[in-house]
């Protein structure tokens, strides 16, 4: 098995997913000859034509908009956002009409083939507008899907399964693994199952869950603590909407304990549902209260972002604070 | 590897002073080929429409504006929540739907029932949208007048203001790639060309060469904001010499120059691959909706004159002129057409509402575990209460409404 | 004391802050001389002149982005959002820009004088369009500040506040309670503090959360409760960002139940922000798990809008659930 | 009551057959000043320029040019993390500064230091932005090139493209409430002119009459995309005709049509309220940024072209020839420059960042208690863990490092 990058494991996704059908398109800014600023979309032009993978004029409602008309005449879109920070000027495009198209029609209507790609989160020094992680924005959607891969592997079977899912899909890219995120991945097509989260590791004291690049950062928390004798069983959400609440409340109810980390601010954050969900449903098993490890509640800083993440030293806290409690 | 076409060659300049456009450099004219008595202008180029389709756009004005009074009329009985009427407009909307293959994308913004009714969308259809019953296509989920027809190539409309005009040029551009020869039309208001979705579908629309039709219903109020503080132009037209776009202004309310722009704009979209943009001058001459009483914001004296450009008065006068139509036809025809809305309006109200599980269906492609829990978690409150919710409850297995079977879980319910 | 419903308790706010700074400006769509859908802005045109008062081209985005800029000159914007079903093609303006105007240039620039109002909120068979409560879209945002007022008293002290607090404030208005909810309300000037909670009924056994219109929904079911011979403690939380935890975390350490209603959809909306906050400092106290009745995870529906939405019947089965568990 | 201009007179109609105007009747010619030579081009009106002013303007573009170079070198030697060149440039924005009074208000997208460097913004203060220490304005706390300055009228760069056109449309409506007689100039990119927010800004600086510049820098790509994939029109200016807007399209290497061109419209700004177009053509003659390779894109032959056009050398043509400057001054003030700029750089990457209490102020005018709560806990474990976070570390008290009072609380830190 070739081991490759994230982004050269999305790039294989496109790619199955362009020459098996030939309504799927990729566009964006920048994204046509260049293939893209982070360059997901390198070749696609090239081998499938400017008809089906070309650049946009910079405007993420019109890129949203022109996707929304496609997929609902059938086409299947795969639209580019070059950096998550800019999905807001679109967000009317995919709150109120992506996202309710197929309802409000009562089903003549329904934009199940769009697939929204972005590069979101922080580590790379981009302050406020190269680092944001808009996830929960779109979590309070009933309608849309929210996909989020943790490494190669898991990048090319999602974004494969998104682009096919009958529902319209954001799927949020962890930009710092683009290529710090390296692995075999098939070269073959193949699928991961949007809506099911994934334990990645089985313990007895306490449920860590996490998506994107914070299962890295996860990982390296719990080393931490089996080291102090902490069993800890760690849990990738892969699908935060809608969300798979079975696995982790069965993790729960187990381990009696839950941290819950993202990099998004602490208010609001979708680390904020998972403990609200929690605590309903494993109330009597509780040993300790949900613990949220997030960014602050400011905008994402420069000079100062490895104060602001969440990385393994916070988390590794936050296990000893909820097993000690 | 495509460069820039002036990157190599400098622009042609000029010297002098500096010389700066004002905006107003180049008039754009209305076109026209109906005079107001019904007779068309010396030299008009009118389009070729043959008697049968010359009725058939009539009588699907006619439907419309007798279908807009009596829904209106009921909506001020209490019997409807809200209604919009198309009228003054009919010309602009029933003309250019006649112009298009009955194919080609429609997307409207909401007061464009006249293309519905042209297509054949029946009264009853009408009917149960308004009413949100069972038979709703939209399962009543939506507002009165948020009509969707999948079979007349209708797109089911959406409150939010210029959205559907990118999503036309995305629906454009795939028609294109499937090379159907079909084309999408786009209905907005010069209110909604305002949004910053307007920009981008008609940028968007030139750089990708979707065959799409802009077409503007100037109909001069936006709710009650006049033309002259949504724009400081003269009108919508000028904006597409800033796309490269092919234009023309028509006079809305003149049947004949709506339909034979339109056809010609279909053509250049369909051949060419080109959008266009029409900006069709009219005016709505009812309220807004029936939230709306204009007389807080223009005069009756505007209204009147107005009034008297009626486009169905219009039409109805070339007609007779032909002899493809009568006084005698247009009564009896008021009369059949005002019965059929009051019966089917009739039979609509009294079907009851989609079932309970429509709340959650559709949200999905499947509905997900969770939604399935919220709507059993309904489903028992409203067996508890059922008086409470008399809709939910109706479509519910009537004797089960004392079951002991009821959860205390409020999963979002 | 006059009696006067919420319209005009609002407009009368309008009319003492532009009577008394002439910095203060009110615009949106149909504002001017109509004074508003609504008429909340009835006669301020006339009052203050085309300049201050006026029509908008009917376009969000370019409403908040021209608030944004006058704010940042030093006049105070009041700008007006028709519905807040339409505020998302501003949500770039407000999110990336409003939010973090005074940070990202170290407080050399800011726009706290701007206040963006719109009414929201269901029951008025509005469908999913001229219903829905975005209050969460924008709590996970730092930087701006959300109040929502719950009677014509309230409206216009809050109102007043948020025009002269020096933070940006998106200010929404129950709009069923436009016409129907009429109090005394005084003629002269006066302001209720942002960022504080209000208990409006003192109670024992359980405490309840909601804001806006709900406040009306919580009495009736009190009212139910309190027959049961069960003790409810009220509390308004009027600002939902920044919120009023300690407020509500004192209530719930004497009572140890908490039930949180919105009308927004249920994952995602505030009530799971309240809930993970609680149980994480509430945890020993606690003796039934928050609980949530808010809306359901759809878009808002239009005919079966009764059974869609949080009422009084499932706010009292809540109150008896969380009494008895 | 304000109504409709055309709702009761009908618009002047025109019969024969529909014409649809095709997008580029109106050709806009650039308007150009001094030749590439150095020497005015006949007949052309160029703008009153005295010797001192003449050489502030060129030694604004001159240090912009030095500056630029040394920090994308430095940012080559991994000494900064990020770096964007007003290369090639300079011309457009000097010249538009400088034809403004110093105290309009300028917002700019983020390729114009140009504009700060001709105000007086220091060595040390684009240094401190740049290496975010703690005499950044800005507390560190955006990307480098994200300058703002209050004293100087040049409000703080902000990523999002296109958000600052409404913005500027509203300062300089304010301006105009306040009387002030001051105007607010507002640079983007033909890249950002693509945005709904540009569409926003004109428009309503039309209907409100807001004396505010809309300064297009047409530099021929946005990132790698040539405006042939941006617009299918002949670049920006011809949008003004959609507005009734004044425009004038110039060369924007051209330092003396620039000016005069600004100057102008200044003058329409401020005297008639009425908001103007100018679109600037140049060419970005460096990368896009440091995280950018144009060869990816474009041909050296085509940048090669460019180089030729550089507007720096144009002007210095001018100056010698007006014996305004000379070789052998422009020698010793490069060398003056880079000594600075590398002295500066020195001085700035050495000081500290922001202390740790930056993080959470500012987010609202007061500190909340829940922002205070995350900052305390923040404060705690940095001071458990110092050597995992030595920035946030060397702010606080040095002989905290291993104290006892340590709290587990996680809240948000
Ligand atoms: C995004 C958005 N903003 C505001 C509204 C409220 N609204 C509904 S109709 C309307 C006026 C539209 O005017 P115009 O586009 O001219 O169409 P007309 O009603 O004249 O046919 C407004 C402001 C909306 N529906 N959507
Ligand atoms: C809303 C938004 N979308 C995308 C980007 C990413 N981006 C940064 S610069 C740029 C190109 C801008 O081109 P142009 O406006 O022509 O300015 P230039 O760089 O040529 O000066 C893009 C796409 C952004 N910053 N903001
Ligand atoms: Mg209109
Ligand atoms: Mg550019």
């Amino acid at each position: 098995m070739p081991n490759m990058n994230m982004l050269q494991a999305i790039n294989q996704a496109l790619d199955i997913a362009m020459a098996e059908d030939d309504k799927v398109l990729c566009f964006g800014e920048d994204v046509g000859s260049f293939g893209g600023v982070f360059r997901a979309t390198s070749h696609l032009q090239e081998k499938y034509g400017h008809a089906r993978c070309f650049n946009t004029p910079i405007v993420e409602q019109g890129i949203v908009g022109f996707a929304n008309g496609l997929a609902s005449q059938g086409s299947v879109p795969v639209a580019e956002i070059q950096f998550a920070d800019y999905i807001f000027p679109a967000f009317d495009q995919l709150v109120n009409e992506t996202a309710k198209f197929r309802y409000r029609s009562g089903d003549l209507f329904n934009v199940g083939g769009l697939t929204l790609r972005a590069p979101y989160g922080g580590g790379i020094a981009g302050g406020h507008y190269h680092s944001q992680s808009p996830e929960a924005y779109f979590a309070h959607t009933p309608g849309l899907k929210i996909v989020i891969p943790r490494n190669p592997y898991e990048a090319k079977g999602l974004l494969l399964a998104s682009i096919r899912d009958p529902d319209p899909v954001l799927f949020f890219e962890p930009k710092r693994l683009y290529r710090a995120s390296t692995g075999e991945v098939p070269e073959e097509d193949y699928q991961l199952p949007l809506g099911e989260a994934a334990v990645t590791r089985e313990g007895s004291d306490v449920t860590l869950v996490g998506w994107g690049a914070q299962m890295e950062v996860i990982e390296r928390a719990v080393e931490l603590a089996e080291k102090d004798g902490i069993s800890c069983e760690v849990i990738d959400l892969r699908t935060i909407l809608p969300w798979d609440e079975d696995t982790i409340v069965d993790s729960v109810l187990k381990t009696g304990r839950l941290v819950v980390t993202h990099e998004a601010p602490r208010t609001g954050g979708f680390a904020g549902e998972i403990a609200a969900t929690v605590q309903e449903r494993c109330f009597l098993y509780l040993e300790s209260p949900v613990m949220r490890v997030t960014g602050l509640d400011t905008p994402f800083p420069q000079t100062l972002e490895k104060e602001y993440l969440p990385d393994h030293l916070k988390i590794h806290e936050a296990i000893r604070a909820s097993v000690n409690f | 590897m495509t460069t820039r076409p002036d990157s190599t060659t400098p622009p042609a300049p000029m010297s002098g002073t500096p010389e700066f456009l004002a905006g107003d450099e180049y008039q754009i004219p209305t076109w026209c080929v109906l005079g107001e008595d019904g007779r068309p202008l010396e030299g008009a180029q009118a389009p070729d429409i043959e008697r049968d389709k010359a009725r058939r756009i009539y009588e699907a004005m006619l439907a419309t504006r007798v279908m807009d009074e009596r829904m209106m009329a009921a909506q001020r009985q209490g019997r409807l929540s809200f209604y919009m009427q198309c009228t003054g407009e009919e010309a602009a909307v029933v003309g250019a739907t006649a112009a298009l293959d009955d194919a080609d994308m429609i997307m409207a913004q909401y007061r464009e029932q006249g293309a519905l009714v042209y297509r054949g969308f029946s009264f009853d259809e009408f009917m149960n949208q308004m009413f949100g019953n069972e038979l709703d296509y939209g399962k009543g989920r939506q507002m009165p007048v948020h009509y969707g027809s999948r079979k007349l190539h209708y797109m089911t409309i959406s409150s939010p203001l210029g959205t559907q005009i990118p999503q036309a040029t995305g629906y454009a551009y795939g028609q294109k790639l499937a090379g159907n020869g079909l084309c999408t039309l786009v209905f907005f208001g010069e209110g909604a060309a305002s949004e910053g979705d307007f920009h981008a579908a008609l940028n968007m629309a030139a750089v990708h060469e979707a065959p799409v039709i802009f077409f503007c219903r100037n109909n001069g109020y936006a709710i009650s904001t006049p033309t002259v503080e949504q724009f400081a132009a003269d009108g919508v037209a000028p904006r597409a010499l800033g796309y490269r776009m092919h234009v023309i202004r028509i006079d809305g309310n003149d049947i004949l120059a709506v339909y034979r722009a339109t056809e010609e704009a279909r053509r250049i979209a369909v051949e060419h691959n080109k959008p266009v943009l029409i900006e069709a001058m009219t005016y709505r001459l009812a309220a807004h909706s029936s939230s709306d009483d204009p007389s807080g914001y223009r005069s009756r004296k505007e209204e009147e004159a107005w009034r008297e450009k009626d486009p169905i008065l219009r039409m109805k006068r070339w007609l007779i002129e032909r002899d493809w139509w009568s006084d005698d036809e247009e009564n009896t025809r008021q009369d059949e057409l005002r019965r059929e809305v009051l019966e089917t309006m009739k039979r609509a109200e009294k079907r009851p509402p989609s079932d309970l599980g429509t709340l959650v269906s559709d949200v999905y492609a499947d509905v997900t575990p969770a939604l399935q829990r919220q709507l059993d978690a309904l489903t028992a409150h409203v067996r508890r209460y059922p008086d409470a919710y008399p809709r939910g409850a109706s479509s519910l297995d009537p004797d089960v409404k004392n079951s002991a079977d009821v959860t205390t879980d409020q999963g979002g319910a």
